[in-house]
């Protein structure tokens, strides 16, 4: 299968504007089919990958606008094999799970979602950086829809605001794309923005410096890492459950994957250099956010909350520098996404069933609703990084690696195992725990069928990937053992040498 | 004797009382005498400059100006009549509908 | 082996899923009541067999996949089972088997009866590889999983709401399941911690590996590897500081508190320094070895006091559950392992055994814990009597009971090492333990039939529910009797200790003090509390209002000091951070949204329809052009 | 005595001239049919229109790079023909938009048409000649026809507007003359190639520098006036306003992209010379227009002006690429354009649909915001189209504006000014909100129940929608021809040497 990654990419598309004929009825229906054929696709190219290659696989290579050096160029390797699998996932799932008796206009949901999917996929596929640019900037677009179309009371100035931070922040990332572009050109006497022709180049420390901030704007939001992640609450408490579940599991990956796929390599000394500041803001992030989570009276805003701690943990795996952590917060990106795509899914059923999201209106659910309160524990188990869990592996593996790094800053954000517990439990308690305190909630209805059908997948995952990590952790060890010994190549300054810790070198001082 | 730089202070002096109003007058006859008062003014300097240089071309430009403010004028007061027709006054303090 | 070991561990995790998946829905089924029990029961005789099997040939160590395996890490599911852990296993397995007996009857009206079996059986899961894993991270596994168990499990009545702390100091199983989950998640981070460093110095979370190449590590390092594992140990043996979740963790079912909060998963914590002794007897953390003994003292001496008048009868047991925690950190502080362990068995059978007669009172009692309003009980719960006074006298050391042999070698121990005020802190603490274990066994069976007054109708437990009892009676009395036996066994593993001759010599008399203590300890609560008639038990309210008294009472104010001083700032801490975050944080960014927006609405002024401006503001951009041509030229 | 001229035809190369030439003829001749009979239905004009359109634009294809012709007065370099064709590619986009299903009163005389055609001649005349006296020539017959051609909307707002521009043009005509002058003084030339050489030889004089600048000056404000660069723009938001909605987005193109070349022919001139004065003060007038530009933007109610400032903010942008004066960045003012084009005309054809005869939604406004929420749910092709092309302008990619946007700012980043490039990365944000905002109306707000099908598709028509289907495509396939038109372009701006 030559095309499998152009087949990833423009099957959504594709499939997308011949949705905009279906009709309104059996929208739904097509959504789940498309969805689920482009899982099926993602799980073939799962199959057909080679673990055993750390390189870059299913590489297609079309010029586009040959004299700038744009081109359509896709690859995958461990680092996003997996992201791509999960976002066919979790849009599959999002699709089932949609009540198409309270979604109006089925039919441009399911076809946002899916011009949604392309764009996803394509952010996690390109290794041009105008193509990952255009993908980038292209998902906030539906997303915009999805959060503005189907949201809360204030849904437009959320889904704006969405819009434009990210916007804004991704356009100073392309600006320093473009100087990298310059800088190649200047070294090489071509225009490329060939990722992988990229990794060539050598910079000065100080220009590192700055393109790394440069990015670092686009990916930063994009986290959200604080203080830039005020939009998030805002989008997820107003966006439609798809919408929460899409972004958490998704959108906010992208960030952290352009700082695998951009920064780290690019900018090896930098990025050694930026790790104070980096740990710091990952800190706050962590603690802080996880104290606002609990402060919270609404369940949805807690997972928000939630989710930017744990982003935090990504973030600072993505620059723990060697292997376990950077692996680990890899993988802590699957894990997340399961996870809070999950919960917010559990949110949402919630949501349906009352209309409201507010914590003190509940009470007791656990005893009306076993299994969504089972489900939901399990999630949360998941969440707080119980061991077997697929939370836990990530996690630990990130602040495993990270205590290389910073031991102090491995205890300040091995501190989100006891907040991440409180906010948690303290939502559970809240919601699910005491006496049925409000009887409007009495006769509440168990998940049914199609909810389930949503949901036990995710707790397959949970447990699975828990329990047998082995097969998504090896390609992703693989890919990322490659570009530690990149890095560590290309790295400038004696102490980023030091700090970047490949393969080789522990080999050698084996 | 009158040499070129007396021309060309005169253009500037011209220049400077057709700008100025321009920017003062408020009804907008005067507004378009102004203009070309302006536009007179820069003929003088290339009929100067011309000269002075023996060159023919600052004299085309002069007569190519002309024709210009001709058609200007003609158009000019075409609007005008149109105008008046609409508010019944040529004070730009009225004609000022759109705004923001 | 391989089987066995196998059996051993997954049996209870088998039943789990029988309870949970098939039953979740299903009223009480006695199916589960059975089928439950009797695979604990398996996993117990595949315990003993590999007891033998190890007592005769040696550990068995197996892998039986990878886990997580990144970089150089690389972590299996491998069991190891030797003389240590198989000590754990036949007792976990054992007190598991007759907890879930017991659980039959005791949660018999229970609607979500199934639910109990499934968690149960979870937790037995957790605790066999909790003690069976062969590495640290296998370890944190069912570390983790207990703690989810014990959650589950102390919140396992979630329904109940909230009280305030006046009513019921543990607020509510929920509010009780959450605090326990949290503190031992503050430890759990020290574990980590440990962990961490263990791999990054070691390279390798095998505990053979790692035991082999700790000695080669710098002083400083062990010393931290050494506080930060044993700061985990404190979280799930709950010592001082984090000690407050146990008490309050009587509010779950009293099975739960029989097999989780008294015999297992509470000494997790002692079998983790007992594990790892290798690191805990290296000269370097000599200094961290002694702490965990005086901590231990400390906390048996602080436990037992807060028991002297404690009106709650779980409470009370839950106190000498720490206090007895305490003296096995001391033993495994002063470097004898096996006697810890011992205790730790010993202790296993008798307060499991003291746990389930308390449970037997509750189930007569209508789930009444005061034991002000009890008294006189004997007559109509007999065999219950028995069992609470037999694990009451082990409990308070006398002979020929489990007690007496395991607690008095700490004793021994303690003045074997020359640390005297920790010998006599031990000494003094035993003499309460009986006080306490007598005062609640005379206020609750012997006395005035105060129940009456209530209008309670005890009655005595079902039938099959004690003879499922008396395996652990029958250990509480003769456990005792195979300390060579175990020690023998044990030394295979374990650093012997053996006693100086010095210590030798004194033991008799040493020996005889520790019992005149107990025996008066005894005597006191008998005069006290066991008269009836004129002389009988009244409550005193001069001592009541006490400073002593209500020190204890309230715990030395120690919950109260986290709630006033963690918890609620904690909360406001937050709750101002939300406030930041809205005004502040997002606040910004909206600013430079308004700003930008009024600036427009301020620049359009400027776009006031009116030619004559325009035409002026063109005339001032000309002549600024070239007013800046001017300057610029005059500069340049 | 004169001496008798004697130039032969070859050396005149009338070829140079055919272009225009068509043109006026194409003018002269609708005129000529309207004079045979008269009321003859304005589909006929259009039509015919575009046929001159489409041979004037066989001839300038036809042209040979880098001709100079008729008394040397014509220069037909590469970005002369780059423009023309961009000019009459806009033309021929515009002109079909007469064709509405609703009756405009200025599409029912054929001098509409004859005046248009005019203006062409004029815009091409300005483009193709580097002599400040057929510049100015171009420029004025061409204002003078795109004055006319406002007022002939015939309505109260159209007079306004005409007699804004016209009066805000001749006053800027004043300073294209005065500078010229200035020049002419200076360096005894009214050929921009001699002017160079003339004050390269003369630089070093004390006080030339001064005098340079002077008429640098003049010519900058004349020029910042046709551009809409501030603060000689506060014509647009009105014209455009005033202007039927095709006209507007016809003059937010046309024009411009002559007055660049222009410009570009002017200003790189100065800052070849090393004037750096002009390339500061072109840089810190490009960076207000287009933030201030954007600013005001944000707080208007009428989509229309909405749109009428961000072409002023788009001009801004392009006006600091001629700053940067790279070939680059030169390319970049062409590609720029050349995809704006479609998107900017495409959203002004959107308005256009949705124009009533009256202002039935605002009592000032033809297209307030209001007009379109909900109109997802009433048209949802429209909204999608509408959509796309604000997507387009805010710099979303793939769409057209996007590879114009990059292009400027990496030329911007060649040269050094990073800091300019993130001041436009900044613009594009902020530009984002008020195209969002038309977005969010449409997408995400509740129709007004006056509001139906019927009203929002008030003015459609086949040539409406076959217009609009070609600027979308353009739009959103601009990825695809992206590679061949920069080869072009930068081919042509390499050949005239810039």
């Amino acid at each position: 299968m030559e095309h499998i990654l152009s087949i990833l990419i423009f099957f959504p598309l594709l499939a997308g504007i011949l949705g905009f004929v279906v009709d309104k009825n059996s929208a739904k229906a097509y959504g789940i089919s498309v969805a689920a054929v482009e899982f099926l696709l993602s799980l073939w190219l799962w199959a057909s990958f080679d673990t055993t290659n750390a390189g870059m696989q299913f590489g297609e290579f079309i010029p586009l606008i040959s004299q700038f050096g744009i081109s359509y160029n896709v690859g995958v390797d461990g680092i996003s094999l997996f992201i791509v699998i999960m976002s066919a996932l979790m849009t599959l799932l999002g699709i089932i799970l949609l009540d198409e008796s309270k979604i109006a206009n089925m039919k441009n949901m399911i076809v946002s979602l899916l011009f949604l999917e392309m764009t996803m996929v394509g952010v996690f596929l390109s290794l041009d950086a105008i193509i990952f640019y255009l993908f980038w900037e292209l998902s906030l677009v539906p997303m915009l829809y999805i959060i503005g179309a189907w949201g809360g009371p204030t849904r437009v100035y959320a889904a704006v605001k969405f819009f434009l931070y990210t916007f804004a922040g991704s356009l100073v990332m392309l600006v320093g794309l473009l100087t990298i572009a310059y800088l190649y050109h200047l070294e090489a006497g071509v225009w490329t923005f060939n990722l992988l022709d990229w990794y060539q180049l050598d910079l000065s420390v100080g220009l590192q410096f700055w393109l790394f901030l440069a990015l670092f704007a686009g990916f930063a939001i994009k986290v959200p890492m604080f203080p830039f992640h005020t939009w998030l609450p805002h989008a997820h408490g107003q966006a439609p459950t798809i919408g929460s579940v899409i972004l958490a599991a998704v959108l906010l990956k992208m960030g952290t994957y352009g700082f695998v796929r951009f920064s780290l390599p690019l900018f090896p000394d930098a990025s050694v250099q930026m790790i104070p500041f980096i740990l710091t803001l990952s800190v706050i992030m962590v603690i802080y956010t996880a104290m606002v989570a609990f402060a919270q009276k609404d369940m949805k805003q807690v997972i928000a909350y939630s989710s930017v701690s744990h982003m935090g943990i990504i973030m600072i795996g993505v620059f723990a520098m060697n292997a376990e952590g950077l692996g680990g917060s890899i993988f802590l990106m699957l894990s997340h996404g399961i996870v809070s795509g999950a919960l917010f899914m559990l949110v949402g059923v919630i949501y349906e069933r009352t209309g409201t999201k507010i914590m003190s209106e509940f009470g007791g659910l656990a005893s009306i609703m076993p299994v969504y309160a089972t489900v939901f524990g399990i999630m949360l188990m998941a969440s707080v990084g119980l061991p077997l869990t697929i939370g836990f592996v990530g996690e630990f593996l990130v602040l495993l690696g990270f205590y290389e790094v910073s031991p102090l800053g491995t205890v300040l954000a091995g501190t989100t195992i006891i907040i991440g517990s409180i906010y948690m439990l303290t939502l559970f308690k809240r919601s699910f725990f005491g006496p049925v305190t409000n009887e409007k909630n009495r006769n509440l209805k168990d998940l049914n069928a199609r909810e389930l059908t949503a949901l036990l997948p995710l707790v397959a995952i949970v447990v699975w990937l828990g329990v047998y990590p082995k097969p998504v952790l090896g390609p992703i060890d693989t890919s990322v053992k490659k570009l530690l010994v990149d890095m560590e190549y290309k790295a400038r300054t004696p102490e980023a040498k030091e700090t970047i810790i490949s393969l080789q070198r522990a080999k050698e001082e084996k | 004797m009158i040499g070129i730089s007396h021309y060309l202070i005169l253009s500037g002096i011209l220049f400077s009382i057709g700008f100025m109003g321009v920017l003062r007058r408020k009804n907008l006859l005067m507004l378009f005498f102004a203009t070309e008062v302006m536009l007179n003014a820069v003929n003088i300097a290339f009929a100067a400059i011309g000269n002075y240089y023996g060159d023919l071309s600052g004299q085309m430009f002069a007569f190519f100006v002309i024709a210009v403010a001709a058609s200007e004028v003609a158009v000019g007061l075409g609007l005008l009549i149109v105008l008046y027709k609409k508010y019944g006054s040529l004070d730009l303090d009225v004609i000022a509908t759109m705004k923001g | 082996m391989e089987t066995l070991v196998y059996i051993a561990l997954f049996a209870p995790f088998v039943g789990s899923l029988f309870a949970g998946l098939f039953f979740a829905r299903s009223p009480k089924n006695i199916i589960v009541g059975i089928v439950n029990p009797a695979l604990i029961f398996i996993s117990f005789l595949a315990s003993v067999a590999l007891a033998f099997h190890v007592a005769e040939y040696g550990e068995v160590h197996i892998k039986m996949m990878d886990w997580i395996s990144v970089g150089n890490l690389n972590i299996p599911f491998g069991f190891l089972v030797d003389e240590v852990s198989v000590t754990m296993m036949v007792v976990v397995t054992l007190v598991s088997t007759v907890v879930h007996i017991y659980s039959n009857g005791y949660m018999d009206h229970d609607k979500s009866f199934n639910r109990f079996f499934s968690y149960l059986s979870a937790f037995v899961f957790s605790m066999m590889i909790l003690v069976m894993s062969d590495n640290f991270a296998g370890l944190f596994i069912g570390w983790e999983g207990v703690g989810v168990c014990s959650w589950l499990l102390i919140g396992f009545w979630y329904h109940k709401k909230d009280v305030t702390p006046d009513i019921n100091p543990a607020i509510s199983p929920s509010y009780a399941a959450n605090e326990a989950f949290i503190m031992n998640r503050i430890a759990d981070l020290g574990m980590l911690v440990g962990l961490f460093l263990i791999y990054w110095n070691v390279g390798s979370l095998q505990y053979d590996v790692v035991f082999e190449k700790l000695p080669h590590l710098a002083d400083g390092l062990l010393v931290s590897i050494a506080i930060a594992l044993f700061i985990g140990a404190m979280g799930k043996s709950a010592q001082f500081p984090l000690h407050t979740w146990l008490t309050d963790a009587m509010e779950g079912p009293t099975p739960v508190s029989a097999l989780i909060h008294a015999a297992t998963m509470v000494t997790a914590g002692v079998f983790l320094v007992i594990r790892a002794n290798p690191l805990y007897s290296l000269d370097a953390v000599a200094g961290v070895s002694y702490f965990i003994a005086a901590l231990g003292t400390f906390v048996a001496f602080y436990a037992a006091s807060m028991a002297l008048v404690n009106r709650d009868l779980k409470r009370i047991i839950a106190y000498s559950t720490l206090s007895q925690l305490g003296y096995m950190f001391a033993a495994a502080g002063l470097g004898a392992y096996w006697i810890a362990l011992f205790h730790l068995a010993a202790h296993a059978f008798f307060k499991a055994l003291l746990f389930l007669g308390a449970g037997n009172v509750m189930h007569a009692m209508d789930d009444e814990l005061d034991l002000f309003k009890m008294g006189g009980l004997k007559k109509v719960m007999r065999g219950t009597y028995i069992y609470m006074g037999v694990a009451s006298l082990a409990l308070a050391g006398i002979p020929p009971l489990a007690g007496y042999f395991s607690k008095d070698a700490i004793i021994e121990t303690a003045f074997n090492e020359g640390t005297y005020i920790l010998w006599f802190s031990l000494v003094f603490t035993a003499g309460l333990t009986a006080f306490y274990s007598f005062r609640q066994v005379f206020l609750t069976f012997e006395g005035e039939e105060r129940y009456k007054k209530y209008g309670f109708h005890p009655h005595e437990m079902y039938k099959y529910v004690l003879v499922a009892m008396s395996p652990l009676a029958i250990l509480a009395v003769v456990a005792g009797w195979f300390q060579e036996t175990f020690h023998e066994f044990i030394i295979a593993v374990l650093p012997d200790y053996e006693m100086s001759h010095h210590t030798h010599h004194n033991a008799w008399w040493l020996g005889l003090l520790v019992l005149a203590f107990a025996v008066s300890g005894i005597v006191i609560a008998y005069k006290k509390y066991a008269q009836k008639g004129e002389n009988a038990f009244k409550q005193d309210a001069e001592v009541e209002n006490g400073f002593l008294y209500k020190l204890l009472m309230n715990q030395y104010y120690v919950p109260y000091f986290y709630v006033e001083f963690i918890v609620k700032p904690y909360t406001v801490i937050s709750e101002k951070f939300w406030a930041i975050d809205k005004a502040v944080v997002d606040g910004t960014v909206d600013m430079i949204a308004k700003v930008l927006y009024r600036t427009g609405d301020k620049t359009r002024t400027m776009q006031n329809g009116n030619l004559s401006s325009y035409l002026n503001w063109m005339g001032a951009g000309a002549l600024l052009l070239i007013l800046a041509a001017a300057v610029s030229a005059v500069m340049g | 005595m004169l001496e008798p001229v004697k130039i032969s035809l070859e050396a005149l190369n009338l070829a140079t001239l055919m272009p225009m030439l068509i043109a006026v003829a194409g003018g002269l001749i609708i005129l000529t049919i309207d004079l045979i009979k008269e009321n003859l239905h304005k589909s006929l004009y259009v039509m015919l229109t575009v046929l001159i359109i489409l041979i004037d634009m066989g001839a300038t294809l036809g042209l040979n790079v880098n001709d100079r012709g008729f008394f040397d007065v014509m220069l037909v370099d590469g970005i002369a023909i780059v423009t023309q064709i961009i000019i009459l590619v806009a033309s021929a986009l515009f002109i079909p938009l007469a064709l509405t299903s609703k009756r405009f009163h200025e599409y029912s005389y054929p001098e509409f048409f004859a005046l248009f055609l005019f203006m062409l001649a004029g815009l091409q005349f300005m483009v193709s000649s580097d002599n400040l006296i057929l510049i100015f020539i171009g420029l004025e017959t061409s204002s003078l026809a795109l004055y006319t051609l406002i007022a002939l909307h015939n309505r109260h707002n159209s007079f306004e507007a005409a007699v804004k521009y016209f009066t805000m043009g001749a006053l800027a005509a004043g300073f294209f003359t005065m500078g010229s002058a200035i020049l002419y003084g200076l360096s005894g030339s009214l050929e921009l190639n001699q002017i160079a050489d003339a004050l390269q030889a003369r630089m070093i004089e004390p006080g030339m520098l001064a005098l340079v600048i002077g008429g640098a000056s003049f010519l900058l404000a004349a020029f910042a006036f046709k551009l809409s660069l501030f603060p000689f723009h506060t014509w647009a938001p009105d014209v455009y306003e005033g202007a039927s909605a095709p006209l507007a987005g016809y003059m937010s193109i046309v024009p411009k992209i002559a007055a660049f070349v222009v410009s570009m022919r002017i200003f790189e001139m100065f800052i070849k010379l090393n004037v750096e004065w002009v390339q500061t003060s072109i840089l810190v007038m490009a960076v207000i227009t287009m933030t201030l530009a954007n600013i005001m933007a944000l707080v208007q109610e009428d989509v229309k002006r909405m749109l009428a400032y961000s072409s002023i903010s788009h001009a801004g942008f392009v006006m600091a690429a001629i700053a940067i004066a790279t070939t680059k960045s030169n390319s970049a003012v062409f590609l720029y354009y050349g995809l704006f084009m479609f998107t900017n005309l495409g959203a002004f054809a959107m308005l256009w649909v949705s124009r009533h005869k009256h202002k039935v939604h605002h009592a000032r406004f033809d297209h307030p915001y209001e007009k379109f929420a909900g109109m997802i749910n009433i048209m949802p092709m429209g909204a999608v189209v509408m959509a796309l092309f604000m997507l387009s302008l805010a710099g979303v990619p793939p769409f057209s504006v996007f590879w114009g946007k990059i292009y400027i700012m990496s030329s911007a980043v060649d040269v050094g000014m990073i800091w300019l490039a993130i001041v436009m990365g900044i613009n594009s944000a902020i530009s984002a909100y008020y195209y969002l905002k038309l977005i969010v109306y449409m997408f995400l707000k509740e129709p007004s129940t006056t509001i139906t099908e019927e009203t929002v598709y008030y003015n459609v028509s086949k040539p409406l929608m076959t217009v609009l289907g070609l600027t979308v495509f353009a739009t959103v396939a601009s990825i695809f021809f992206v590679d061949p038109l920069l080869e072009y372009i930068t081919h042509m701006v390499q050949v005239s040497g810039y």
